[in-house]
């Protein structure tokens, strides 16, 4: 463990803004910066930095397809650490040997993650559920814990290199690191989640699901704030110059997300869909990928307009509740 | 890295219409340098500025083009319909996996198809017919609503002179000059009625004709595991990444689109 | 040279654009006329839309109170342009830029007098800037 | 209150004249909406001032029966919006109206509609539950304050408050008269706008969002709500719920037969913006 002074990190980050992306939280959301940020548990997640809400990914102009330039790398600043380990969710899928995301890969593969320790957890936190917690590193190149007006630094070279190596840290640090966490571990709900991804798969037909979704208005917001969440749409938009080919976040509680041409609709209510989401985060995720698709982040949970909680599902489902 | 999403840009050869109602349209393209595939496989056509979709591959490994024959239903599936020889579209595939013709060697091939779901089923049985001496006997039971919605029938028709083939064509109705089966495609299957033992069986077809075809196929007594079938689903990026197509922990556009019935009995009804 | 996207109803004021040719009126090509059924038939999802794409103004025209074709459309035109309106003053895009009229099948010189007011209207303004489609 | 609530409901259930009730529940963070299948559950029917998703957005779930809906006025002004566009059937609900008492947000301050509701008490119920409380007379201080500023600064506010907009569509999905069948943003032919977060794009939206709304929309405010990216769009509705009422004389749901203002006309509208 390292300790930097705030100060010296704060400046450099405006320096690295130079040759770098910088995204952090900012009146509350991730979004581009110049370097500034906030202390904050952000509305719009980490993910905006790599998996942006609009990308363009190819052009076609004058009879060729161009693919869209690499940008600057990306240093993402300031998240908490369950954005940062969603990240790394996210890469789970796209990294795929035959099919590789370059998009997402390679902002990935140059970019740097950078968290803070999440030392006042909110009451609808669940991340220590899913073998990660407030001081994880998980994800993430570095995590900076504030005391006073340092950081504690748990990084690797990549970080140290950037920002410089700052002094060994104390023997008290050390004591101030391990009792915060605990500290912050132990305000967090843990749900059990025990084989849940087989228990879920077990009651895929089960009448509860209609219950569990009918309050659901089929609204994008739990899965547009997300950290983990990446469906995408591609749309081609005509310019001046030719087409832009884009690609856009999409939701899987959207009616037309799987309606197709002849009308049919494969997941037609809100069952088959809230259904599909579930599934997805708490059994195809960690079949596909041995992971969990969800980081008990709780946007979910907060930002529902009609209250639909997750930890609720999961309790019933996981046959704890 | 490779990037999966850049289609190649390839010259229509010929565009025509196959029905008379001018719903379906068969376009030949360039095939690009390298592109090799298997029956079954799909390809993502661009038509720049209108958007990207999923499409069967018609033509035979073989044959020096891709064939595609699309419905016109949608928005890209429309500008498809617009296209004339010589123009460009982008292609990208083979994607998703094809009809496992490893496990059909030394095999008996019946194939059941209605509509113009035929299309990757004329690119198995050609590739099946390329090697002949590999397989059993091979069975095509082929219907449509009507004889012009048959797609490829003057190349069915020619087929059907081969001795070693058995090909059943059907429409729903009677029609002047129409001298094969009448009635719908699970009715002739049960009155071809082939054996399924040594059998393996490949079926694409309308939601429909599967769903009645599927009880004539257990009385048969085709096991699951010997059933393979082709499924749509809304797709769009086609590599199994912008998440729509899924069918539980699979995407039909990676993990299928073929899958054995066997398999699809293990997973959600969202298809 | 200003564009402006007319919507001109089949009976009325399409034929009054008609008669301002036939009549040898002097008008200027600003209008790109695009003729529908009735103003009625005329959703304000279009004058969204023709703005939106880059249009300089938008212009419905219709049959007189009244006179309408089809006895009422109209009427209900003239509610729907009245919210359009507003609401489009109300976020504070520019006035100017819209206009409706009543012009009859034999108002050939009226219609000319109006493009004319257009184009009058419509170049006081500077070049479009809200409410634009990006296109590079 | 609560205790009335769940007499009327267990009544309703008794005598037959619901299947199916929708109410609020307690949800983990503030109310959440329940359905109630049996009477054995009106148990857990709640009302207090987080109740704000409009109810009536439910309802066309549940055509051809026999539904309940616990109703605040402007949910059940909701309800007869629905009723007079031909969505529902009167006889199919029964509207068990709540006079509200105002709805809060989680800092405990009245949200912008309640503080100017006009009708806290339903005009149309089956049954009322409590006191009938009288509104405030409503005279959209909001939107003439909004009306008096420059142009340029209206149109930057306006700008500023859609580009906060990531295009969810929860204001969309939580609003009861959102119901078509395809949403003009869904359209690929016509593409009416493009996707994505460009401002004029999101412009549109909220335009046409709120266009669709005149003479429709009853003033909930369950749409501004649902919004997580707090994006006003109050404003916009509330305008349009304005004009309509001073050009057309028109409020909306006081009256299930009326016909809605842009499906009618009157020969004597004003027309002063006609050349």
């Amino acid at each position: 463990m390292r300790r930097i002074k705030k100060e010296a990190i704060e400046k450099k980050l405006k320096e690295l803004a130079k040759d770098y992306r910088i995204f952090a939280p900012m009146n509350g959301d991730v979004k581009e910066t110049g370097g500034e940020f906030e202390e904050c548990f952000p509305r719009l997640s980490g993910k905006c930095a790599f998996l942006p809400p609009e990308e363009e990914i190819l052009r076609y102009k004058d009879g060729k397809v161009e693919e869209t330039p690499e940008d600057k790398p990306i240093i993402l600043f300031g998240i908490r650490p369950c954005d940062a380990r969603a990240i790394s969710l996210i890469e789970l899928a796209m990294r795929d040997e035959k099919f590789p995301d370059v998009y997402f890969l390679r902002k990935k593969e140059k970019g740097i993650i950078i968290s803070i320790a999440c030392k006042e957890p909110g009451d609808t936190c669940f991340c220590t559920s899913f073998g990660h917690g407030p001081f994880s590193t998980q994800g993430s190149d570095a995590l900076l814990v504030e005391k006073d007006d340092y950081y504690l630094v748990l990084g690797n070279e990549k970080f140290f290199k950037l920002f410089g190596e700052g002094e060994e840290a104390r023997e008290e640090d050390k004591e101030y690191f391990e009792e915060a966490k605990k500290r912050a571990e132990e305000k967090i709900e843990k749900i059990p989640v025990d084989n849940l991804g087989e228990k879920l798969l077990s009651r895929i037909e089960d009448p509860v699901w209609e219950k569990i979704s009918r309050k659901c208005l089929n609204c994008g917001a739990c899965t547009f704030l997300c950290p983990t969440c990446y469906c995408f749409d591609i749309q081609d938009l005509e310019r001046s110059w030719g087409v832009s080919r884009r690609r856009y976040w999409d939701s899987c509680m959207f009616s037309i997300y799987t309606k197709e041409a002849s009308g049919h609709n494969p997941r037609p209510t809100h069952r088959e869909r809230v259904r599909n989401r579930i599934m997805h985060k708490f059994s195809y995720y960690p079949y596909l990928y041995g992971e969990f698709g969800c980081t008990g982040c709780g946007r979910c949970v907060v930002y529902c307009p009609v209250n639909f909680d997750i930890r609720e599902v999961l309790k019933i489902l996981g046959g704890s509740g | 890295m490779k990037n999966p999403y850049l289609p190649v840009i390839v010259k229509v050869k010929r565009a025509y219409f196959e029905s008379d109602d001018r719903s379906l349209k068969t376009i030949d393209v360039e095939k690009p340098e390298g592109f090799s595939f298997l029956p079954g496989q799909f390809c993502e056509i661009s038509i720049f500025g209108r958007g990207e979709a999923p499409f069967g591959i018609a033509s035979a490994p073989s044959e020096d083009f891709l064939r595609f024959t699309i419905n016109k239903a949608g928005y890209v599936t429309t500008a498809i319909h617009w296209l004339e020889e010589g123009d460009e579209i982008g292609i990208r595939g083979p994607l998703g996996n094809y009809y496992p013709v490893e496990l059909f060697e030394r095999k008996n091939v019946l194939i059941v198809s209605g509509g113009f779901a035929f299309t990757t089923l004329r690119s198995l049985l050609l590739y099946l017919l390329e090697e002949r001496e590999r397989y059993k006997n091979i069975i095509l039971i082929y219907g449509a609503r009507r004889p012009d919605l048959l797609l490829y029938r003057e190349e069915l028709f020619e087929l059907e002179k081969r001795e070693d083939l058995e090909i059943h064509l059907t429409v729903d109705t009677e029609f002047p000059g129409w001298t094969r089966h009448v009635g719908f495609v699970p009715q002739v299957l049960e009155r071809v009625n082939p054996p399924a033992e040594d059998t393996y069986l490949v079926m694409c077809g309308p939601p429909a004709m599967i769903k009645f075809t599927l009880p004539v196929i257990e009385k048969l007594g085709f096991p699951p595991e010997r059933v393979f079938t082709s499924l749509e689903r809304r797709m769009k990026c086609g590599i199994g990444k912008c998440g729509r197509c899924n069918i539980g922990p699979y995407y039909v556009c990676r993990d299928g689109p073929v899958f054995s019935l066997d398999k699809l009995r293990t997973l959600p009804r969202e298809y | 040279m200003k564009k402006v996207i007319a919507f001109l109803c089949n009976w009325c004021s399409y034929a009054g654009a008609d008669l301002a040719g036939v009549s040898r009126f002097q008008y200027p090509p600003i209008t790109r006329t695009i003729r529908v059924p009735c103003s009625g038939r005329v959703n304000p999802l279009y004058l969204f839309k023709a703005l939106y794409e880059g249009a300089d103004a938008v212009w419905v025209s219709g049959c007189h109170p009244g006179d309408c074709h089809y006895q009422t459309g109209n009427y209900y035109a003239r509610r729907r342009f009245a919210i359009f309106n507003a609401l489009m003053e109300y976020v504070g895009f520019e006035k100017g830029r819209v206009f409706f009229s009543w012009i009859s099948a034999s108002e050939g010189k009226k219609f000319a007098e109006t493009v004319k007011h257009i184009k009058e209207e419509v170049e006081k303004l500077p070049p479009r800037q809200k409410f634009l489609r990006e296109n590079d | 209150m609560i205790e009335r609530i769940r007499e009327e409901a267990r009544k309703a259930f008794e005598e037959g004249k619901i299947e199916i009730l929708i109410g609020f529940g307690r949800g983990t963070l503030r109310a959440t909406p329940i359905f109630i299948e049996k009477k054995e559950d009106v148990d857990k029917l709640i009302w207090d001032d987080t109740c704000w998703i409009n109810l009536a957005t439910y309802l066309r779930r549940f055509r051809g029966k026999k539904t309940g809906i616990v109703a605040k006025g402007c949910d059940a002004r909701s309800v007869v919006a629905l009723i007079a566009e031909k969505q529902l059937k009167r006889e199919d609900v029964y509207i068990i109206g709540v006079p509200c008492q105002g709805m809060k947000n989680e800092k405990g301050e009245e949200f912008l509609s309640c503080r100017y509701c006009e009708y806290p008490t339903p005009p149309v119920y089956d049954v009322l539950v409590g006191e009938k409380r009288e509104g405030k007379k409503e005279n959209y201080p909001d939107v003439s304050e909004f009306e008096s500023m420059p142009p340029e600064k209206r149109w930057e506010f306006f700008s500023e408050e859609a580009k906060k907009c990531i295009r969810c569509y929860a204001c969309r999905e939580a609003c009861p008269m959102c119901y078509c069948e395809e949403c003009f943003v869904d359209s690929l032919d016509p593409r009416w706008l493009e996707p994505g977060l460009s401002l004029s794009s999101l412009q549109f939206w909220h335009l046409v969002r709120a266009y669709h709304q005149a003479g429709r929309c009853s003033d909930c405010g369950a749409c501004e709500r649902a919004c997580p990216m707090d994006v006003k769009i109050l404003y916009l509705t509330r305008k349009l719920n304005k004009e309509v009422r001073e050009l057309f004389g028109f409020v909306t749901g006081l009256d299930p037969e009326a016909l809605p203002p842009l499906g009618t006309y009157s020969t004597e509208d004003k027309e002063e913006f006609i050349l």
